[in-house]
């Protein structure tokens, strides 16, 4: 066993694997927000409350209809998402072609009021939610021991990411959600019904974030306020990958998992602060984010 | 226009409490506590039952008072806790704050109530600077405190044979403390500290911590931290083996409501220290059956008993006082007599504002050990009162220094 | 040709001496590449002092690469930009145009909230100076209203003095953009298609501007309009994908079949 | 040109040409934002033909295209395909009744590649060309297949931006300046390419400034100027025209 | 297409006019506060005097120079913690100690200026937040800074030796003051020549520059001044509550100064103060509501985005036809 910087290099491992897990969360909130700041151009603030949905949906179903995890990460996303069209068609549409401001504050109002409800059902002590039997216990890697839920959430996002990066640069209806990223007018005059499909995208951004609240469920506590926690943090990830790059968000959530991972070993109480830093370098260096077009 | 409606708004709440009956001697009691976040479920709208059961059981007629109640919000923001107790003993005319919790805020309306020469009664925060170097005669710290906690929990662990220890600490002022008292106690018992590491507020992973933690190899594992914190590093806990490898949780910091949230599956074995047990004895069961008429299904953490119990207490120091007017005197009148309640028994106020009463050492049941719903805790020891806070020897409180 | 260090009319104006060569603006090799794509290849253009100089081509030729180049608010792949003897080639656009050499652009650029007067007084005030004053009041700009009101008079927009830029009509814009870009006094302008989109008598109006400003100044302007371009024009230079494809007055060029050929389409008259 | 002249050249040559027509524009007014572009242009082409509006930059051409695909945000008058009125439709339900734009600048977007660029405006009614048929009038497109659509040269993208309005089945192509910055061989490919398009019995609408190019493809020609249109005439009264030609396009 | 052309009518005139319209609006906004602490708590009253000086000071920014920072807590928060520093620790007189926070707010503004405007749009706004969130950290970590404690018991002393500030209403004037004196400095600056070039950035930069104005030295300027005025508001504010604390300089801050001027009226002389004095009564007498405060700011905050986009101020000066 050797040591890096004073630090087990078997403890390190164990870090960079906890790293890659949380990134995996911070990958699918901010492919979601970047799939719908792509397509929208509005940036979600609802995100972390719709996250958050997430997780309190699986608890309801388990809860009240005694339906399983497995049923939840299917029909919880559908759900969810659903309430988003419905949020998008309400609301959204109406400043979609206005200033980013004026989307970022409405979602954020309506964060607030999703939030604020949920505290007045549910408190703010938050609620128990185990992992599904199958991915009890762990598995003894040496270094550390890996729970099996947490290894299924690394592959299982991994999968997800792949997934959507592929449906949005490999498929022909990702084609037209590209296309009707760049010139949404002529799309819409090729006969597509860019509208609709404006919908649909949200509510798929907005399913991605209650699937993140679901696969969240059993590891954090079920609480109204955790969206409101990691909305920032996701929020500069997408900066940092570059406003509406898919790849971006993926590579630079599960990135900023590992560097945050690291940093909580190096310098704990920083580990918060350091996706700040590393945001104004970013941007201080490359002014659209890593993988943002160059205007 | 909405600028004028909210001007009328204002002038309408305060005239609205100008204009009073004047004839019964007046009380009015503000419960400032965090209705909306952190502690909501800890405090919240459970203390302000808690306050409104104590104004009935007083029954203020009898004594020829009229007693009212307002509650607030502070946020867990100092600037918006001391602001609201401004506005309170300025123009609302509350004799009296209770519950408070988060330290910080404590600290500031501790400050704002010397000022104005009021009553402050904590039950909610925890930091033991209140009866210590920031003592106020117009404050009486009732429930539990830091150095009680570290007290209670670090030394039976330690002689329970917890003998390394490892901290886990909320990256703030309480959390230090918390950290600071424990560490004291453990290393007095013989005990000795292998590591801590600071965690920024509000983390949701906890994973590399306790990694961390695991890699010390510790035997305990100390939680200085509170809320939504202490339940996730409980709950990955479980997840990644902690317990099943041979480490313990002591959390520094637990309600009952926490354990709720957290499910006896994951916080089963852990060890911590209360003042107040609902499932105690016939009388805790019989308040808590009247508490849980306004908060079904719940069960009342040892802050909201403290409320109670601060505020009887307050009301019987003013119905002998005959008048709320004067805040020292009040609290010199509530040190004066001995406190005596169906939740905490028979107990007293020290000099430097302390309320003394035993602490108990539970550890949380494991699924099949629980009976029925909030049945949770096994009691493992009962700490004396005389033991289970700071001396005042150790104060350093001006009060206790100046009345030498 | 004149060589006179004119003095701008107006309170608080400053002399300029310039230098008396004759070439005023000049390229050399310059290039821009987006990405793959040469928008403007090694044009070598030379402008003299005092003329009124347009840049003709079809769309997509290069005028408008050209143009943000020659104002800095692109940079070149490769070339030099000499302006009044002195290489810009290094510099912001904010300092190009303080030497003197300043453009209007394609699309009407005004500032569409203030009045046409204060649009106008924008520019005169940076000539002024007082420009970081903001512990004074604007009421100082006044000033500059005596000599703002004579620009707008010679582009006819004295009567909408008062109202938002962004309400005037389109022809109007481009006309308050050039007293804006007058107001400067510079010692070159670069027009981008100065008339385009502008009723006919406007388009007079304006092409009688151009000419008046061109008594002592250089002007290099993009233009479609092959009328104002005869009338107005001492030199033609004519660009094709990204190439200078002729250059002279108007006789020459017209005559050049290759630049009938490229600009007239293939044409069959 | 007076009123009466132009009504009296509508009779004459409606009597010389019997067929319906397809599209029908009528006092057509059209808005962005608070701007008024369009102020009541009528005219109509016919099926099978190609009618080429004329006119200076910023006379209305574009908007008018634009209008009939439902592509502004405010507009009035009638838009009239095959007798179905289509001025209260949304822009893709005017795309499904059976017109496709080809937009100024091309419209090439640069996140997809040839292929995706190709295949993007969906097949929404029969008789649309399939790929054999656009790879026979575009050869260069089967070799560039998987490039990127703005890696193109000038003249490809013009060719790609055409070729995949054939395949949705509209019969009214609306292309908007096809010449515009391309070299003259292109411009003459592009000629021929609308010729054999017109042969296959599309019928086209052309925007052009280049009257030299519009000229050796269009049957009729409208002139727009002030967002309305303010002289017609037909292919062989051109010569004719020529003169009042130059001082409407100021060339 | 003939636009509705107005008579030809001098500048000068023009100018008087709109400035009565300003002038009577301001002399109502004195009386008010004048009279108010008689009828309403005046601790409330300067709280939310504060957040209105805070507030002008972000739309300076915001609403002339089209800049949105979502960073502005840092000045807010650093001048309030200096300044508190500054009077309990080393014991400054109260305007010396405001001074310093003040000041400090400016060559922090400076700073975080000088990387920030390089960046335009929603990379402006992450970056001002990015640097704030860094700067928080240290707040948080500082020693001197007390923690979530934060520096409590924060003597208010005496002005000038003479004017004990401790008494409320001696205090109310002070803030009132010196909140009117930042709110017709930032006016004069709005209305200054360096107003106008600041305005003409924010319609259309490329134009500006071409005109050779060197555009980022105006941004830095605006910011710098933005961020000294939102300074001695925060500075301020932490002799009112006689405590500095990390709320103020956590981006939540930065945040709720956007909603205040969102809600009273980007770019509006009046509009700042109006949103600040709504948000504050708000949060001020919903606090009784407990977790339904969050749901009705919510729903106040969608509204406005539907309904009132201009604002309070906005609509209200759209209504009369005036500018205010």
């Amino acid at each position: 066993m050797f040591e890096i910087f004073g630090v087990p290099s078997q403890a390190l491992f164990g870090q960079l694997l906890i790293g890659l897990i949380n990134g995996s969360f911070y990958a699918l909130l901010s492919l979601g927000l970047a799939v719908i700041f792509g397509m929208l151009n509005v940036i979600n603030f609802t995100h972390g409350a719709q996250y958050m949905m997430g997780a309190f949906a699986a608890y309801l179903l388990l809860q009240y209809l005694g339906l399983n995890y497995w049923v939840a990460l299917v029909v919880v996303p559908l759900l969810v998402g659903a309430s988003g069209m419905l949020v998008e068609r309400l609301f959204l549409q109406y400043v979609r072609q206005l200033d980013h401001l004026y989307g970022l504050i409405l979602t954020f109002g309506l964060a607030l009021v999703i939030e604020g409800l949920f505290r007045n059902y549910f408190g703010s002590s938050g609620e128990p939610y185990q992992p599904p039997d199958l991915l009890q216990g762990g598995q003894n890697l040496g270094f550390m021991f890996l729970p099996n839920y947490r290894a299924w959430v690394i592959v299982f996002s991994l999968v997800v990411c792949f997934v959507t990066w592929f449906v949005i640069e490999r498929t022909r209806l990702g084609s037209y959600l590209r296309a009707a990223t760049e010139n949404p007018a002529l799309v819409r005059a090729f006969g597509i019904n860019v509208p609709r499909m404006v919908t649909l995208t949200y509510g798929f951004g907005v399913g991605l974030a209650a699937l993140a609240g679901v696969m969240a469920a059993p590891i954090y506590n079920v609480s109204p306020q955790m969206g409101s926690d990691v909305i920032i943090v996701v929020f500069a990830v997408v900066v940092i990958g570059g406003m509406g790059s898919i790849l971006g968000a993926i590579i630079t959530g599960f990135a900023l998992g590992i560097i945050e991972g690291l940093t909580k070993v190096f310098f704990p109480e920083a580990s918060s602060t350091v996706i700040f830093v590393i945001m104004a370098i970013v941007l201080l260096i490359r002014p659209t984010g890593l993988f943002g077009r160059t205007a | 226009m909405r600028v004028a409606a909210s001007l009328a708004f204002a002038l309408a709440a305060i005239f609205a409490n100008a204009a009073q009956a004047q004839n019964p001697i007046p009380v009015k009691i503000g419960v400032l506590t965090d209705m909306s976040s952190l502690y909501a479920d800890d405090t919240g709208p459970g203390s302000v039952a808690a306050a409104k059961l104590a104004i009935q059981d007083f029954n203020p007629a009898a004594h020829g008072m009229k007693v009212d109640l307002v509650v607030a919000d502070h946020q867990n923001k100092p600037d918006v806790g001391a602001s609201i107790a401004r506005q309170w003993f300025d123009v609302d005319h509350v004799d009296m704050i209770v519950d408070v919790p988060n330290s910080a805020v404590a600290l500031a309306v501790s400050d704002v109530t010397r000022q104005k020469n009021k009553v402050f009664l904590v039950s909610g925060a925890a930091i033991s600077d209140l009866t210590g170097p920031k003592c106020s005669p117009n404050t009486i710290h009732w429930t539990y405190d830091t150095w009680m906690l570290a007290n209670g929990t670090g030394k039976s662990v330690v002689k329970t044979g917890g003998k390394t220890w490892f901290f886990i600490t909320a990256d703030y002022a309480f959390g230090h403390a918390l950290q600071r008292d424990t560490s004291a106690v453990v290393e007095a018992n013989g005990g000795k500290v292998l590591g801590s590491v600071n965690v920024p507020l509000n983390n949701q992973d906890f994973s590399s911590f306790l990694l961390q933690a695991q890699q010390s190899k510790a035997q305990i594992i100390g939680l200085a931290n509170a809320g939504g914190d202490t339940i996730n590093s409980i709950k990955q806990g479980a997840e990644f083996g902690i317990t099943a490898g041979g480490q313990h949780f002591a959390g520094l910091l637990v309600f009952l409501p926490d354990v709720e949230a957290l499910g006896l599956k994951a916080a089963q074995g852990l060890v911590l220290t209360e003042t107040f047990y609902w499932d105690m004895n016939d009388a805790t069961r019989a308040w808590t059956k009247r508490w849980q008429v306004s908060r079904p299904g719940k069960f009342p953490s040892m802050n909201q008993a403290g409320v109670y119990s601060a505020t009887l207490h307050y009301l019987k120091a003013v119905a002998a006082l005959k008048s709320a007017a004067d805040g020292k005197a009040v609290v010199a009148e509530m040190k004066k007599l001995p406190t005596n309640d169906p939740l905490f028994g028979k107990g007293m106020i020290r000099a430097d504002g302390r309320k003394i009463h035993p602490a108990y050492l539970f550890q949380v049941k494991s699924p099949a050990e629980s009976k029925y719903p909030g049945d949770d805790y096994i009691l493992k020891a009962t700490i004396p009162a005389d033991e289970a806070f700071r001396p005042m020897s150790q104060d350093n409180c001006p009060l206790v220094n100046a009345a030498k | 040709m004149t060589f006179a260090s004119r003095v701008g009319g107006g309170a608080g104006s400053e002399c300029q001496i310039r230098s008396t060569s004759e070439t005023v603006l000049e390229t050399e090799d310059l290039t821009k590449d987006f990405a793959g794509f040469i928008a403007v290849r090694s044009v070598n253009l030379r402008v003299r002092r005092g003329a009124i100089h347009a840049v003709i081509g079809p769309n997509g030729a290069g005028k408008t690469t050209c143009f943000n180049l020659l104002s800095k608010f692109l940079n070149p792949t490769r070339g030099r930009i000499v302006f009044d003897g002195r290489d810009i080639t290094a510099l912001t656009p904010a300092e190009v145009a303080r030497l003197g050499l300043v453009r209007s652009f394609q699309i009407s650029a005004v500032f569409p909230h203030l009045t046409v007067l204060e649009n106008v007084r924008v520019a005169l005030q940076r000539r002024r100076g007082g420009s970081f004053d903001f512990w004074r009041s604007k009421r100082v700009l006044r000033a500059f209203d005596e000599r703002a009101n004579a620009l707008l008079a010679d582009v006819g927009l004295l009567p909408y003095a008062n109202i938002p830029a962004g309400q005037l009509p389109y022809g109007r814009k481009r006309a308050l953009e050039i007293a804006t870009t007058i107001a400067l006094d510079p010692q070159m302008l670069l027009l981008d298609e100065p008339t385009s989109g502008m009723a006919r008598e406007d388009i007079e109006r304006i092409s009688t501007l151009i000419k008046a400003l061109a008594v002592d100044r250089t002007v290099l302007m993009v233009e479609h309009n092959i009328s104002v371009i005869a009338n107005l024009c001492d030199r033609i230079t004519v660009l094709s994908r990204g190439e200078i494809l002729a250059e002279g007055d108007y006789q020459t060029v017209s005559a050049d079949p290759a630049v009938r050929e490229a600009y007239l389409g293939t044409g069959h008259d | 040109m007076t009123e009466r002249t132009m009504a009296e050249r509508t009779m004459t040559e409606r009597t010389m040409v019997e067929m319906p027509a397809l599209l029908v524009v009528e006092a057509l007014q059209a808005w962005y934002g608070e701007s008024h572009i369009l102020h009541g242009v009528t005219f109509d082409v016919r099926a099978g033909e190609v009618v080429t509006l004329l006119g200076r930059n910023g006379a209305g051409k574009t908007t008018t295209l634009k209008s009939i695909m439902g592509m502004v945000e405010r507009r009035t008058g009638a838009v009239r395909l095959d007798g179905r009125e289509l001025i209260r439709l949304s822009s893709d339900a005017i795309a499904r009744a059976g017109i496709a734009i080809c937009p100024e600048e091309r419209g090439i977007f640069a996140s997809l590649n040839v292929q995706e660029n190709l295949l993007l405006p969906p097949q929404l009614r029969p008789g649309g060309l399939d790929l054999a048929q656009i790879f026979q009038l575009f050869p260069n497109l089967r070799e560039r297949f998987s490039s990127q659509g703005t890696k193109l040269s000038g003249g490809e993208q013009q060719m790609l931006a055409i070729a995949r309005i054939l395949r949705t089945g509209a019969r009214l192509l609306l292309l908007d300046e096809p010449t515009e910055g391309l070299a003259p061989v292109i411009i003459q490919q592009i000629g021929r390419t609308i010729g054999a398009l017109k042969a296959q019995g599309f019928t086209i609408l052309l925007v052009e400034q280049n009257f030299h190019f519009a000229a050796t493809i269009a049957d009729r020609y409208y002139v727009m100027e002030h967002g309305r249109i303010i002289d017609r005439f037909s292919n062989n009264e051109l010569e004719a025209n020529m003169s009042k030609l130059h001082e409407y396009l100021g060339v | 297409m003939a636009a509705s052309v107005a008579p030809p009518a001098p500048q000068a005139r023009v100018d008087r006019a709109h400035g009565a319209g300003t002038a009577i609006a301001f002399c109502i906004m004195v009386a008010l506060l004048a009279v108010a602490p008689f009828v309403v708590y005046p601790v409330f009253l300067m709280q939310a005097l504060c957040f209105a000086l805070f507030a002008c000071a972000f739309n300076l920014l915001v609403g002339y120079a089209g800049l949105l920072s979502f960073g502005h807590a840092l000045f807010f928060g650093w001048a309030s913690y200096l300044c508190a520093h500054a009077a309990k620790r080393w014991g400054f007189p109260p305007e010396a100690a405001v001074l310093f926070g003040t000041a400090s707010a400016g060559v922090l503004g400076a700073a975080a200026g000088f990387l920030a405007i390089r960046r335009q749009g929603i990379y402006f706004a992450m970056i001002t937040l990015a640097l704030a969130q860094m700067m928080y950290f240290v707040a948080l970590r500082a020693p001197f800074t007390g923690g979530e404690d934060g520096i409590q018991d924060v003597p208010r002393g005496r002005l000038f030796g003479l004017f004990d500030l401790s008494h409320e209403m001696t205090m109310y004037v002070f803030v009132l003051v010196m909140v009117i004196a930042g709110f017709l400095f930032i006016y004069r600056v709005i209305n200054s020549p360096f107003g106008e070039v600041l305005k003409a950035i924010r319609e259309n930069e490329p134009r500006a520059i071409s005109l050779g104005y060197r555009t980022e030295r105006y941004k830095l300027v605006a910011f710098v001044l933005s961020a000294t005025f939102a300074g001695l508001a925060g500075a301020l504010k932490a002799l009112v509550f006689q405590l500095a604390s990390l709320t103020d300089v956590y981006w939540t801050m930065s945040g709720e100064v956007v909603l205040m001027t969102l809600v009273g009226g980007l770019g509006t002389i009046f509009g700042p103060v109006v949103g600040a004095f709504l948000i504050v009564a708000m949060e001020t007498y919903l606090a009784q509501l407990g977790q339904w405060v969050l749901v009705i700011q919510g729903a106040i905050f969608v509204v406005c985005v539907l309904v009132f986009r201009r604002g309070i101020v906005g609509e209200l000066a759209r209504a009369l036809r005036v500018s205010l």
